[in-house]
């Protein structure tokens, strides 16, 4: 199982890459736990996910080839 | 109920004076608008920690962003008395002075399109996915925060 | 408390697309504006008794106007902590889908650019000394009234 | 004693000029009844007065030389 990840803004400068791919990742938790292993100064950022372009509340379970994005707080305007 | 098609919301760079002008324009074949609230965002030189901002730099998740004009637009249609909406958002580099945000209403009556302007800006800032990188005049950089 | 100048508001004829954008790419030095609000007040076409109205023909007993037009300006500017403001309003004739009234207000964060454009908008419609004599395609008249 | 009065809008039209003088009005309250005498289309507008560039409220003494305006309802923007 494969899921494609992508990093905007912030998220995208800590990451280091706008996307990359995470096998072994079974929901949504799971992910951020894992990044926030990888990239502790995730932790400071208070950021949402999106799957497949529909941003989630709670957890949420992924199936192989989910999109995946990583939103840290909106700035537009 | 989605009844209006996807319309181009982004654009490379500034927008001009001169493109808010032509859209203004566009609309004296509707006479039956009788008000226009327009609402323009544009770069601040704001000073922070002693750095002085040069320009921002907006970056998007495109599709999300997309989705989510197209929402905005229909639920102001839903909720106001409107003839006409635009919503422009500049992605890229857009120095300070310089526009970044445009927001356009049209009604009959002038309350329907202030209230809708004011209603469109606040969810655009809140709920589309953009971001601001603050450019400082030393090149290094923040990220730019909206107040809730 | 008077600090402002009194500034020129009367414009002959219908307000330009041109001379709005204009009026916008002069704030682009002013670095600490972040906001930009703007009403722009548009002749309806609209049928009165089967009658469609072809244009407007303003005129004003100017010293009250003015006189009028320069407190609203100094009590917006004491309400709103506000950058900049503009206020233009058309004397003679404006004909159907062209601009009469064109209300801009600049300051650092969007609500008190909001907040004044709209409370200067309903100051103007309501105690500015100025008649509005709606011209049907007939040529014929009435007088427009306000709705209060 | 001469006062200068000024027609604006609807009231201009129903006088049929602009500006004119008249004597012997020496309040608000004569003017209005001797208008209304002279042009009862006139009771039908609901109009203020200025005062030498005063709106003014209820009655006002007139003196020689003012500029008295006749205003019905502003209808700009």
């Amino acid at each position: 199982m494969e899921i494609n990840i992508l990093a905007f803004g912030q998220i995208e400068e800590i990451i280091g890459k706008d996307s990359f791919t995470l096998s072994d990742v079974r929901d949504t938790e799971a992910l951020k736990s894992k990044l926030s292993d990888l990239y502790p100064e995730m932790n400071r950022i208070p950021y949402s996910i999106s799957v497949n372009k529909n941003i989630i509340n709670g957890n949420h379970t992924l199936e192989n080839g989910d999109e995946v994005a990583l939103l840290p707080p909106f700035s537009g305007g | 109920m989605s009844t209006h098609k996807k319309k181009k919301v982004f654009i490379e760079g500034p927008i001009s004076p001169d493109f808010i002008a032509e859209s203004i324009a566009h609309h004296s074949v509707k006479t039956n608008i009788g008000a226009h609230s327009i609402f323009l965002g544009q770069v601040r030189a704001d000073q922070i920690d002693g750095q002085k901002v040069k320009a921002i730099e907006y970056t998007t998740y495109r599709e999300l962003a997309e989705d989510k004009f197209h929402e905005i637009r229909e639920a102001a249609f839903e909720k106001f008395e409107l003839v006409c909406m635009h919503i422009y958002h500049s992605l890229g580099v857009v120095p300070c002075g310089e526009m970044c945000l445009f927001v356009f209403t049209s009604s009959k009556h002038r309350k329907e399109a202030q209230d809708a302007c004011n209603y469109i800006v606040e969810r655009v800032k809140k709920e589309v996915a953009v971001w601001g990188k603050e450019i400082f005049e030393n090149d290094s950089h923040t990220w730019k925060q909206n107040t809730v």
